[in-house]
C-alpha cells in the first residue's frame, strides 16, 4: 500500500481536550483537600458557640446532658471518646481473627464453586444496614447471648473485664461490641480475602515446592504478602465501628464513665450514639455542644486512619 | 517509505541517574537495525528515546537530538503525540488492548485519534495491516473475536499489525520474539525481513542468532560496570559484527555467545 | 565420590551432616497437627461468623415476609392511622421510602462518582507520586474513616449555614452521604487503575495517541468492571445509612419526588422509625383487623425491601462485570 | 401524590360541626415531639376529611429539634413535649409576623410505670406503689422485688427476691422529664437530683426511645421501666397511690389530674396555656404521671396560608373530634373541660387576613 | 545422591480436559534430563506432577504411576508434603520471597522442620547452599538484604540455593533461564552441570541449544493439534536426540531449530 509521504510531525489533534481533562482530574485530587478542609471548618463554625459563646449557658448546656455529673465540655466528651475507642477495639479484636479465617478459607480451603457463592454472601453481608443490625442486636441477639455472658461473668469474673453480676438485659458493651464485629468483619473478610487470592501463584508453589504444608505455604507466602492489606481492611473496620452509630445506639445501655466492666450496663457510650441519642431534643446550643463532640470524633478517626496509614506505609516499604 | 534517524550526543537520564552517555547513531531508512549488548546497558532505554516514549517515566529526560529526516524530535515546537505516530513500537510481551476484537485493536490507532472512518476504508486497512503482519490467512474468520484469545506469536503479529495501521516510517520493536516460542519467533523474524522494505526497523535482541539472521546493521552497547551509565561500544554492517568486529568488547560479547 | 575433588563450587564450603535436619517422626507429626489445627481454626471461624450472619438474615426474611405485598409496595404512609387498615385493605407501605432512598442515593452517586473517578485518574495517571498526591491519598485513606454521623453534622451545618437554618431536602441528604462514598469510589477506582498493565498505555500511546483519550479509551474502558463493582460497593455502603439521613432528610409520610425541597424518607429511616413507634393503638371498639403490631411488622418488611434492593444493585454489578469483563494477562 | 392512601372521609366526616370554616389547602409542616405522632397521624387523617386539599407533614424530629426549627420559621407549628422558654419566646418574635408564639395542650398522656416480673406481670396483676417507692426503685435504693417497702404495700401478692433492673431512657425525652417531676413533686426527699430530659443517675439500664425501653423490659425478669400509656402492651402496671388509694393508670386518670392542676404563671406571653400539673393531687380515680404534650404555634404568620392552617389545625386538634382521634389512634387522655375554653381563646387570636 | 523416577502410563488431566497421556518415561539418577517440545505439549505439566505440584490446580489430576526409587508417589500412604521435599523445584521466573532477606530464603525450607536452628548450623547451612549455587561470593557480604533486591540471575539462583539447601534427592528446573540474560544464564547452566553430582535433575527447556549443551538425556514432547493431549514423542540420550534421531517429528523439530 502506498505510503503516503506525510510531512514530518505534523502537529496532532486533540490537545485542548487532553490540557482540560487534566485541569479537570487535578481539580477533583484537590476537591478532596477542600472538602475535608469544609466538613472540618463548617463543623468547627456550628461548635463555635462552645468556645466563643456564653460559658454558662455551655456549661448548663451540658450540665443539663449528663443530669448535672458535669458542667465541663471536656469532663463530658472524654469518656464518651473512651467508650467510643473501648467499643470499637474490642469489635475489632473479635472480628479480625475471624475474619482472617473466613478469608482464608475462602482465598485457600473451600472449593472454588463454594468459595464463590461464600465471597458473594460475605460481600452481601457488608451492605446490610446498621439499623437491621441494631434491630437485630437489640431484638434478637441481647436475650439470646445473656446465659453466654453470664457464664462468662461467673467463671472468668476474676479478669477485671469481665466482672460480674452480668447484667440482665445484656445491654452492655460486650454484647455491642460482638454485634459491631459481626458488621465490620464482612469488611476485613472480603478485602483480605481479595488480596490472598492475589499472593502470587509462584510464591505459594515457592513454598509447596519446598515441601511445605498447607499452613505453612499460607505462612510463608500468602500472610507476607496480604500484611499491609490487612492492615489496611482493620483500619477500615476501625474507622467503621468508631463511627457506628444506630447499631450501639439501639442496643447499648449508656454511662458516662471510664469503666472496663463489659459485662455491666451503664458503663459506657459513644460518641456517636450519643449524638444520636441527643440531637433530637438538643435546643441551639445542645447542638452545637454536639457538633463539638463530633468535632473531636473526627478528629479522633482521622488521626487513627493517620497513624494506621503510616504502619501500612512503613511495612509495605 | 522508512526515514532515517540520526542521533547526536544522546545523554539520558532517570531523574539524576545518567542511564546512557553520549550515543551517536545513524540508522539507515529501510533497513533493520539491531541492538544488542548485556542487560542493563540502556538498549531499551536508546530505544525509548527515538519516539520519545522515554520522557512519560516520571523524571526521564534526553539531552542531545534525535533527527527525524533532518527534524530534531525534541525540538519545542514538537508535539511528541505526533512523533510516536511517525514512529511506531511493539513491545517485548505482546500487548493487544483487551477489551478490542481483532478487528478493533488493528483501527485502534487510527480510531483512537479520532479519526472517523468509512467501514469499507476500515475494512481494507484492516486486511492491509493483517496482510503485512503475515496474520490475514490465521483470523480472517474471526475478526471480531477478542485479540487476547490469540496465541502469544499471534498476539505479537497483532500488535505489529497495530503498529503499521497508523502508516508509521519508523517501527521500534524492542524483543519482541524474547516471550514466543520458536515458531512463533520464526513468523516474526520472516514478517520483520519483510516490512523493511516499508519501513525503517530498529529492533533490541537479546538473541545474537536473530540480530545475526535478520538485522542489516547491528549497535553493540556496553557498560563499564552496574551503575556507570551505559554507551554506544560499536556500530557496523551485521556481517562485520559478527565475522569481524573490530572492537574487542563486541568480540568478547559475540564469542562468548551460545544458544 | 570424593566430593571435595571435582566441584569448584563447593570449595571452602562448610561439610553439612544432613541427618541434623532430616525430619523426625516428631516434628512430621507436629507440623501435621498443626496444618490440621489451623483447617480446623479457619473452619470454625467460619462457621462462628456463620451464626450471626445466617441469624441476621434469617430474623430480616421471617419477620418481613409477613407484611411484604403488592399493596406495601405501592403506598405510603399517608392516612395511616394507629392500626387500621387504609381504604386499599393494605396497612401503608413504603414506595416513598423507596423512590427517596433511589434518589437520595442517586445524587450522592452523581455527585460523587464523577469527581471519585477524576480523582484517580489525577492519582494514578498524572501525579506519579508527588508530594500533593501522596498528601491526597493519604487525606482520601483518612476520608474513608469519617464516622457517618460526621458526614450528617457536616451536611447539617453547611445546609443551615449557607441556605439558612432550618433546612432541610433530599440533596442535603445525598450531600452527606457522597461524603461517604467518595473515598471508597476513589480508593476503588485508584486500586483498578493500578491493575491496568502499563504496557496498555505504552502501546497507545506509542500509537500515538493522546494522553485523554488514552485514560479514556484504553485505562478506564479496560478498568471499567472493577470500577463498576468498586461503585456498587461504595453505594452499597451509604444506601443503608440511617443517621445521617436523620438529621439531614427528615421524614415524612408522603412521597416527594422532589430531591432540592421538602423532607424525604429512605427505607433505613423508614425502618427506623416504625421501630421507634412499637406498637399502634387499637381502640376498645376496633374491629379485629386493627393490628396493633403494625409498626414493627412494617419495620421489618421495609428491613428486606431494604437487604432486596442491596442485594439486587449487587446482582446488576456483578452481571455488568461480568458481561464486560476484560481479560488482562496474568 | 404517588402512593397516597386516599383518606377515608366516612369515618371522620359524620358529625363537621366543629370546623365549618372555608377549607384549608396547601402544604403544611410541623416537626417535634415523637410522643405526639401517633396522634398528629390520626389527625392529619381527620383534618384531611374536611380539607382534603390540605396535604400536611410531621416529622417526629423530636421535640428539641422541633421547637428549633419551628423558631427558623421552617414549619407553621412545632410539637413540644415541654412548654416554650422564656427565651425561645423573644425568639420567636423574630419569626412571628407580630406578637410572640403560644403553646397550647393538645396531647395528655398517662406514662405508664411497666414492669416484668415472673408470677406478677405475666398473671396479669398491678403492684401497687407510692410516690416515694417508686423514686426510691428508679434511685437504685430499693433493689429486690421482696424489700419491705413494695411487699408491705402488696400483702396479697407473694413477691419474689428477683433484683430489680431499673430501666430508663438513654435519649434526652419529654418523657423522662414528666417522670421524674412527678418525684420532685410527690416525693421530693427521694428524688435529689435537677429536673431534666435526661436520666440523672446510673442506675439500671438506658435504652433508646419508648421502644427500646419496652423492649428491654420485656428482655429480662425483674425488669421496671416508664413508657406511654400506649405502649404497654401486656407488660405489668404499677397502680401509684393517690390518697389512700392505689389507681390503675387510665386515660380518664390522667384528665383528671389536668383538671385537678393549675396554669403556670410563670409562662410569660400572651395566650400561652401551660398546665402546671398537680402531681400530688387527690382526686378520685386520678393517675398523677402524665406528660402533656403542646403544639405551638404564632398568634400571626407572614404567610397567610399558613395562618389559615394553624388556626383550622389547632381548632381541629383540640376539638372532640380531635381528641377523640387521638384517643382511638394513642390512647391517650381527653384535654379536660377546665382547659378547653382559655385554649379556644388561644386559638381565637390567631390572625388570618 | 540423586535418585531414579520412572513414570509409567500417566495420564495427567485438568478437570476433565486431558492434557498429556500415556507418558512412560526413565529418569536416570544423577543425570540431567531435558524436556523439550513445541509450546502447550505438556512439558511443564508432567514435570509437576514428579512431585505433585500438579495437583494443587483445582480439578486437576494425575493417573498411572510415578515411581521414586520404586516408590509410587501416588500411593494412598504418600504425603505430597514429604514427596515435594525430597523433589524440589525450581521456577521459570525466579521468585525467592520478598519479605525475605537472602540469608532467610536460603534457611525457608530447613526452617519448616527445623524450629530452633543453631546460628552457627544455619551459617554453615547458608553458606554451603549459596555456595552450591555459585552465589555465595555475589552475596556473602548483604546475606541480610532481601533477596528481592537481586538482580535475575542472582534471584534464579538464590531460588536454585534455597531448593538445595533442604537436600532433595531430585531437582525438577522449568525454564530456569528463559527470564535470564544470556550472562546469567550461562552462569545458571554450569551450575547445573555442578549439582548433577548430587542430584537428579529434570529441566523443561525452550531452547534445545541449551539441552544439547547441558543434558545427558533429552524427551521430547509433541502435541497433534492444539486441544488434543500431548504426548512423549521420542526419549533418547543427547546425543542421539540432536546428531541422529531416530524420530521424524523430533528431527523436523530440532532441524528447524534455529537461536
Ligand atoms: N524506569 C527506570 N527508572 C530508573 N532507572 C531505569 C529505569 N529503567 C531502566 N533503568 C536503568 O537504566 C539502565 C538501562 O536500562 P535498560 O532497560 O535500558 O537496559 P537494557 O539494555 O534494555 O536491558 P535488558 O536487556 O535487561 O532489557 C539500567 O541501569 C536500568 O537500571
Ligand atoms: N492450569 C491449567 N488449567 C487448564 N489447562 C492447562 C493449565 N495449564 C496448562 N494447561 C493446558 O495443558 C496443556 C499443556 O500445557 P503446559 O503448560 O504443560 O505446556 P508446555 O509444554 O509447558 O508449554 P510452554 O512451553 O508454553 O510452557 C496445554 O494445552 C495447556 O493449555
Ligand atoms: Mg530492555
Ligand atoms: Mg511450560
Ligand atoms: O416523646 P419523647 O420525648 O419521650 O421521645
Amino acid at each position: 500500500m502506498s505510503s503516503q509521504d506525510t510531512p514530518v510531525m505534523q502537529p496532532a489533534g486533540g490537545k485542548t481536550a487532553d490540557k482540560v481533562f487534566k485541569g479537570i482530574a487535578y481539580a477533583c485530587g484537590i476537591l478532596i483537600l477542600v472538602v475535608l478542609a469544609a466538613v472540618f471548618l463548617f463543623l468547627f463554625f456550628r461548635a463555635w458557640p462552645l468556645i466563643g459563646g456564653d460559658q454558662s449557658a455551655n456549661s448548663a448546656t451540658i450540665s443539663s446532658f449528663t443530669g448535672g455529673k458535669t458542667n465541663s465540655f471536656w469532663g463530658y466528651v472524654l469518656p464518651l471518646l473512651f467508650g467510643t475507642v473501648l467499643v470499637s477495639i474490642l469489635a475489632l479484636l473479635i472480628a479480625f481473627f475471624i475474619s482472617i479465617g473466613i478469608a482464608l478459607f475462602i482465598s485457600h480451603y473451600a472449593p472454588k464453586k463454594i468459595a464463590t457463592g461464600l465471597s458473594y454472601v460475605v460481600d452481601l453481608l457488608a451492605a446490610i444496614p446498621s439499623v437491621i443490625y441494631g434491630l437485630w442486636g437489640g431484638l434478637i441477639l441481647v436475650p439470646a447471648i445473656y446465659p453466654f455472658w453470664n457464664w462468662v461473668a461467673t467463671y472468668l469474673g476474676w479478669i477485671p473485664l469481665f466482672a460480674g453480676p452480668a447484667a440482665n438485659p445484656q445491654r452492655t458493651v460486650a454484647t455491642v461490641a460482638v454485634v459491631l464485629a459481626v458488621m465490620v468483619l464482612p469488611i476485613i473478610t472480603s478485602m483480605s480475602r481479595d488480596i490472598f487470592l492475589q499472593t502470587p501463584t509462584l510464591q505459594q508453589e515457592a513454598a509447596y515446592g519446598l515441601g511445605a504444608t498447607k499452613w505453612e505455604m499460607i505462612k510463608l507466602a500468602v500472610i507476607p504478602f496480604g500484611k499491609s492489606g490487612i492492615v489496611s481492611a482493620s483500619m477500615l473496620a476501625l474507622g467503621r465501628a468508631l463511627g457506628e452509630t444506630m447499631a450501639v445506639l439501639m442496643i447499648l445501655s449508656p454511662g458516662l464513665t471510664y469503666s472496663i466492666k463489659l459485662l455491666q450496663a451503664s458503663q459506657n457510650q459513644t460518641i456517636a450514639a450519643n449524638i444520636a441519642a441527643q440531637y433530637p431534643e438538643a435546643n441551639d446550643l445542645g447542638v452545637s455542644t454536639l457538633i463539638g463532640t463530633g468535632l473531636i470524633l473526627f478528629l479522633i478517626t482521622f488521626v487513627v486512619n493517620y497513624a494506621a496509614r503510616k504502619i501500612t506505609e512503613k511495612a509495605s516499604v | 517509505m522508512g526515514q532515517r534517524i540520526d542521533v547526536n550526543h544522546e545523554n539520558i537520564y532517570y531523574g539524576d541517574f545518567l542511564a546512557v552517555e553520549d550515543v551517536n547513531i545513524n540508522i539507515e531508512p529501510n533497513k533493520v537495525t539491531a541492538f544488542i549488548g548485556p542487560s542493563g546497558c540502556g538498549k531499551s532505554t536508546v530505544l525509548r528515546t527515538l519516539d520519545r516514549m522515554h520522557e512519560l517515566i516520571p523524571g526521564a529526560h534526553v539531552e542531545g537530538e534525535v533527527l527525524l529526516e533532518g527534524k530534531n524530535l525534541y525540538d519545542k515546537d514538537v508535539d511528541p503525540v505526533s512523533v510516536r505516530r511517525d514512529v511506531g513500537m511493539v513491545f517485548q510481551r505482546p500487548n493487544p488492548f483487551p477489551t478490542m476484537s481483532i478487528r478493533e485493536n488493528v483501527l485502534a490507532g487510527v480510531r483512537l485519534n479520532n479519526k472517523h472512518l468509512s467501514k469499507s476504508d476500515a475494512d481494507d486497512l484492516v486486511e492491509w495491516a493483517l496482510r503485512g503482519a503475515n496474520l490475514w490467512n490465521e483470523v480472517k474468520d474471526r475478526l471480531d473475536n477478542p485479540g487476547i484469545g490469540l496465541s502469544g506469536g499471534q498476539q505479537q503479529r497483532l500488535c505489529i499489525a497495530r503498529a503499521v495501521a497508523v502508516h508509521p516510517q519508523v517501527v521500534l520493536m524492542d524483543e519482541p520474539c524474547s516471550a514466543l516460542d520458536p515458531i512463533s519467533t520464526l513468523a516474526v523474524e520472516d514478517l520483520i525481513n519483510e516490512l523493511k522494505d516499508d519501513y525503517t526497523i530498529v529492533i533490541v535482541t537479546h538473541n545474537m542468532q536473530q540480530a545475526a539472521r535478520i538485522a542489516d546493521f547491528t549497535a553493540f552497547f556496553n557498560l563499564k560496570a552496574v551503575g556507570e551509565p551505559g554507551h554506544l561500544e560499536y556500530f557496523a554492517d551485521t556481517t562485520t559484527m559478527f565475522n569481524n568486529p573490530q572492537n574487542e568488547e563486541a568480540e568478547r560479547y559475540i564469542s562468548g555467545r551460545f544458544g | 565420590m570424593a566430593e571435595a575433588t571435582k566441584k569448584k563450587n563447593l570449595d571452602g564450603a562448610p561439610v553439612i551432616d544432613f541427618d541434623k535436619f532430616r525430619p523426625t517422626r516428631s516434628s512430621e507429626n507436629s507440623r501435621k497437627r498443626k496444618d490440621l489445627f489451623m483447617t480446623g481454626l479457619i473452619g470454625l471461624a467460619f462457621v462462628i461468623a456463620c451464626i450471626p450472619l445466617v441469624s441476621v438474615l434469617w430474623t430480616t426474611i421471617v419477620n418481613g415476609l409477613k407484611r411484604l405485598n403488592l399493596n406495601f409496595l405501592s403506598y405510603n404512609m399517608t392516612g395511616v392511622v394507629g392500626g387500621n387498615p387504609t381504604p386499599s385493605g393494605g396497612y401503608g407501605g413504603v414506595v416513598h421510602a423507596i423512590i427517596g432512598t433511589l434518589e437520595i442515593t442517586g445524587g450522592a452517586m452523581v455527585i460523587s462518582i464523577p469527581i471519585g473517578i477524576m480523582c484517580a485518574v489525577y492519582l494514578v495517571e498524572y501525579a506519579h507520586g508527588g508530594k500533593l498526591a501522596m498528601t491526597i491519598s493519604l487525606l482520601v485513606d483518612v476520608m474513608s474513616g469519617i464516622p457517618s454521623i460526621v458526614a450528617g453534622l457536616f451536611a447539617f451545618s453547611m445546609f443551615t449555614i449557607v441556605f439558612g437554618p432550618g433546612t432541610i431536602n433530599g440533596i442535603e441528604g445525598s450531600v452527606a452521604l457522597s461524603l461517604l462514598m467518595l473515598p471508597t469510589v476513589v480508593k476503588s477506582c485508584e486500586e483498578m487503575l493500578k491493575i491496568v498493565p502499563n504496557d496498555l498505555r505504552e502501546a497507545s500511546l506509542a500509537l500515538g495517541v493522546t494522553k485523554q483519550r488514552t485514560i479514556t479509551k484504553i485505562v478506564l474502558r479496560t478498568a471499567l468492571p472493577g470500577i463498576v463493582s468498586g461503585c456498587i460497593l461504595a453505594i452499597a455502603r451509604v444506601i443503608g445509612e440511617t443517621a445521617p439521613l436523620l438529621m439531614t432528610a427528615g421524614y415524612i409520610s408522603s412521597t416527594n419526588v422532589n430531591l432540592f425541597s421538602g423532607q424525604m424518607t429512605t427505607l433505613p429511616v423508614f425502618v427506623y422509625q416504625e421501630y421507634s413507634k412499637l406498637n399502634a393503638n387499637c381502640p376498645v371498639h376496633a374491629t379485629s383487623a386493627c393490628v396493633p403490631t403494625i409498626p414493627m411488622e412494617r419495620a421489618w418488611a421495609a428491613a428486606l425491601v431494604l437487604i432486596i434492593i442491596v442485594l439486587v444493585l449487587n446482582l446488576i454489578g456483578r452481571l455488568v462485570a461480568k458481561v464486560f469483563a476484560v481479560k488482562t494477562e496474568r | 401524590a404517588c402512593g397516597d392512601n386516599t383518606a377515608s372521609t366516612s369515618s371522620n366526616g359524620s358529625s363537621s360541626s366543629a370546623t365549618k370554616s372555608e377549607p384549608v389547602s396547601g402544604d403544611f409542616q410541623g416537626a417535634g415531639a415523637s410522643s405526639q405522632q401517633a396522634a398528629v397521624e390520626a389527625w392529619i387523617a381527620g383534618f384531611q376529611g374536611n380539607n382534603p386539599d390540605a396535604k400536611i407533614a410531621y416529622n417526629p424530629s423530636g421535640s428539641g429539634a422541633g421547637v428549633s426549627t419551628f423558631l427558623t420559621g421552617a414549619t407553621a407549628w412545632a410539637g413540644s413535649d415541654k412548654a416554650l422558654s422564656d427565651d425561645e419566646v423573644s425568639q420567636s418574635k423574630a419569626v412571628c409576623a407580630s406578637g410572640a408564639a403560644f403553646d397550647v395542650p393538645v396531647y395528655i398522656s398517662p406514662i405508664a410505670v411497666v414492669f416484668n416480673l415472673k408470677g406478677v406481670s405475666d398473671a396479669g396483676k398491678h403492684i401497687n406503689m407510692d410516690a416515694s417507692t417508686i423514686a426510691k426503685i428508679f434511685d437504685g435504693k430499693i433493689t429486690t422485688w421482696n424489700d419491705d417497702a413494695i411487699q408491705s404495700q402488696n400483702k396479697d401478692l407473694k413477691l419474689p427476691a428477683t433484683p430489680i433492673t431499673v430501666v430508663h431512657r438513654s435519649d434526652k425525652s419529654g418523657t423522662t422529664q414528666n417522670f421524674v417531676s412527678y418525684f420532685k413533686d410527690a416525693a421530693p426527699n427521694d428524688w435529689s437530683y435537677d429536673l431534666s430530659e435526661n436520666w440523672p443517675n446510673s442506675v439500671g439500664q438506658g435504652a433508646k426511645g419508648t421502644s427500646g425501653v419496652i423492649s428491654t423490659v420485656q428482655q429480662a425478669d425483674g425488669t421496671i421501666g416508664y413508657a406511654d400509656f400506649s405502649q404497654v402492651g401486656k407488660l405489668g402496671t404499677v397502680a401509684v397511690k393517690v390518697g389512700d388509694s392505689y389507681n390503675e393508670i387510665s386515660a380518664e386518670g390522667g384528665s383528671k389530674v389536668i383538671e385537678d392542676s393549675k396554669l403556670d404563671d410563670t409562662a410569660t406571653g400572651e395566650n400561652r396555656v401551660v398546665v402546671k400539673i398537680n402531681h400530688e393531687t387527690e382526686a378520685k380515680g386520678a393517675y398523677p404521671i402524665v406528660l402533656v404534650s403542646y403544639m405551638i404555634a404564632c398568634p400571626a404568620y407572614k404567610d397567610a396560608k399558613n395562618a389559615e392552617f394553624a388556626k383550622s389545625w389547632l381548632t381541629y386538634v383540640t376539638s372532640d373530634d380531635g381528641q377523640k382521634a387521638a384517643q382511638d389512634a394513642a390512647s391517650s387522655a381527653p384535654l379536660p373541660s377546665s382547659l378547653t375554653s382559655k385554649i379556644t381563646k388561644s386559638i381565637e387570636a390567631i390572625k388570618t387576613k
